[in-house]
């Protein structure tokens, strides 16, 4: 299982703060896994070039891998300061 | 070098911060305060509420710190980011650096600040005067501000 | 822009300062606070003597501060300096910028405070913890400080 | 008559720390006046090469015209902030 974490403007679009769910390979195919349960919504929300991915809160590429366990987060570009 | 991260609601007092940094060994300490404007892009707003990813921002300000600690001799570093909801006027931000030197101090402080802009992951929503909201956006100037600490400096 | 020069025996309060130039209109405030450090050239300092020149001093900061002003969109600009005794840890000056935009801000803090280095009569004499006493001597560093800003600046 | 002040170290060292005196003619003149009338301590001391002027309040050059009424100030470099 890993957890999975929305924030800001995508925690609203997506209507979800946090899900858990069964997963490992990388961060692309993440994205993939949850347009296909989710929806098309989904997929298109997440494809956006923007969108961030951190990996037990470091930021992470598309190849980066999640294993069983993770906290994995995606958020738009921060406005923090 | 004495680091304070704090992530919190409540407001803070910048007498206090500059105090607490003030070692006697510390001679010069620049500090950093962001306000809430009244109006942005145009538009007057009431209230905005900050959101933010507790754990990494703790830990994305702290790696902001130490690599500023490595760049610049540095005595303490404290940095302070309200979340929740704040009206116009009210601190938002605070960064506080103490070093002998107060070029140094200057250069870390806007660097911590510059990161910080770009790596901590705060989301800031703005409700504005007729009750509708909107997320801030990015600023590419952020992204140049953080660019600028990666070329050789021109001077030393 | 909003000015206040005061050179003054009492201590000040960075917190009142901050929240005096923060009007709403303002998103950055820089602060520099110069503290009073207990060594300087390897000896035990008990004691400071600040002795200035009435009037020269006040005109002198306001200069330096009107140059600020025509260089960056400033807001407001406080400038406190202590004069009389001063002991280790003490807060001696209070440099205090207000903004826009934090670049300029920063510029502008760092730049009054080389400036009033440099420019700004007020002699430091040090009473050592032995008793004796010595005038402070000017640094070459400071000079360099301030002639940086009168070089074309590198990226804008 | 112009007043002339003394600031820290040179205010010590001359044990002066104002005079009035009837003068005309530039800064460099002065320093000889004082000389004249104070004794050859004074001399050396004004001639230093650091010792800065101020006229009325603006700092002045060797070649700078003194007029009665004026308020002309010699001082050390300053060590402030």
């Amino acid at each position: 299982m890993i957890t999975v974490l929305f924030f800001a403007r995508l925690r609203e679009a997506l209507d979800c703060r946090e899900l858990r769910l069964d997963y490992a390979g990388d961060v692309a195919g993440l994205r993939g896994e949850l347009a296909r349960q989710k929806g098309e919504v989904w997929g298109e929300i997440l494809g956006d070039d923007n969108i961030i991915c951190a990996i037990n809160q470091a930021v992470a590429t598309d190849s980066a891998v999640v294993k069983a366990g993770d906290e994995v987060a995606f958020f738009p570009p921060v406005t923090g300061g | 070098m004495q680091i304070s991260v704090r992530v919190q609601h409540e407001d803070f007092n910048v007498a206090d911060e500059s105090r607490r940094l003030s070692s006697t060994a510390s001679g010069a300490i620049v500090q950093f305060i962001g306000v809430m404007r009244e109006r942005n892009d145009g538009d007057q707003v009431a209230l905005m509420e900050l959101e933010h990813y507790p754990g990494m921002t703790e830990s994305s300000i702290r790696r902001i710190i130490d690599t500023a600690g490595q760049r610049w001799t540095l005595q303490g570093v404290t940095v302070i980011h309200r979340v929740g909801e704040i009206r116009p006027g009210e601190q938002i931000v605070l960064v506080a650096v103490a070093a002998a030197h107060r070029g140094e101090a200057f250069a870390a402080c806007e660097f911590v600040m510059d990161y910080l802009k770009c790596e901590a992951p705060f989301w800031k929503k703005e409700r504005l005067a007729d009750g509708s909201s909107r997320w801030v956006d990015s600023r590419e100037s952020d992204t140049q501000a953080r660019q600028r600490w990666s070329q050789p400096e021109p001077n030393g």
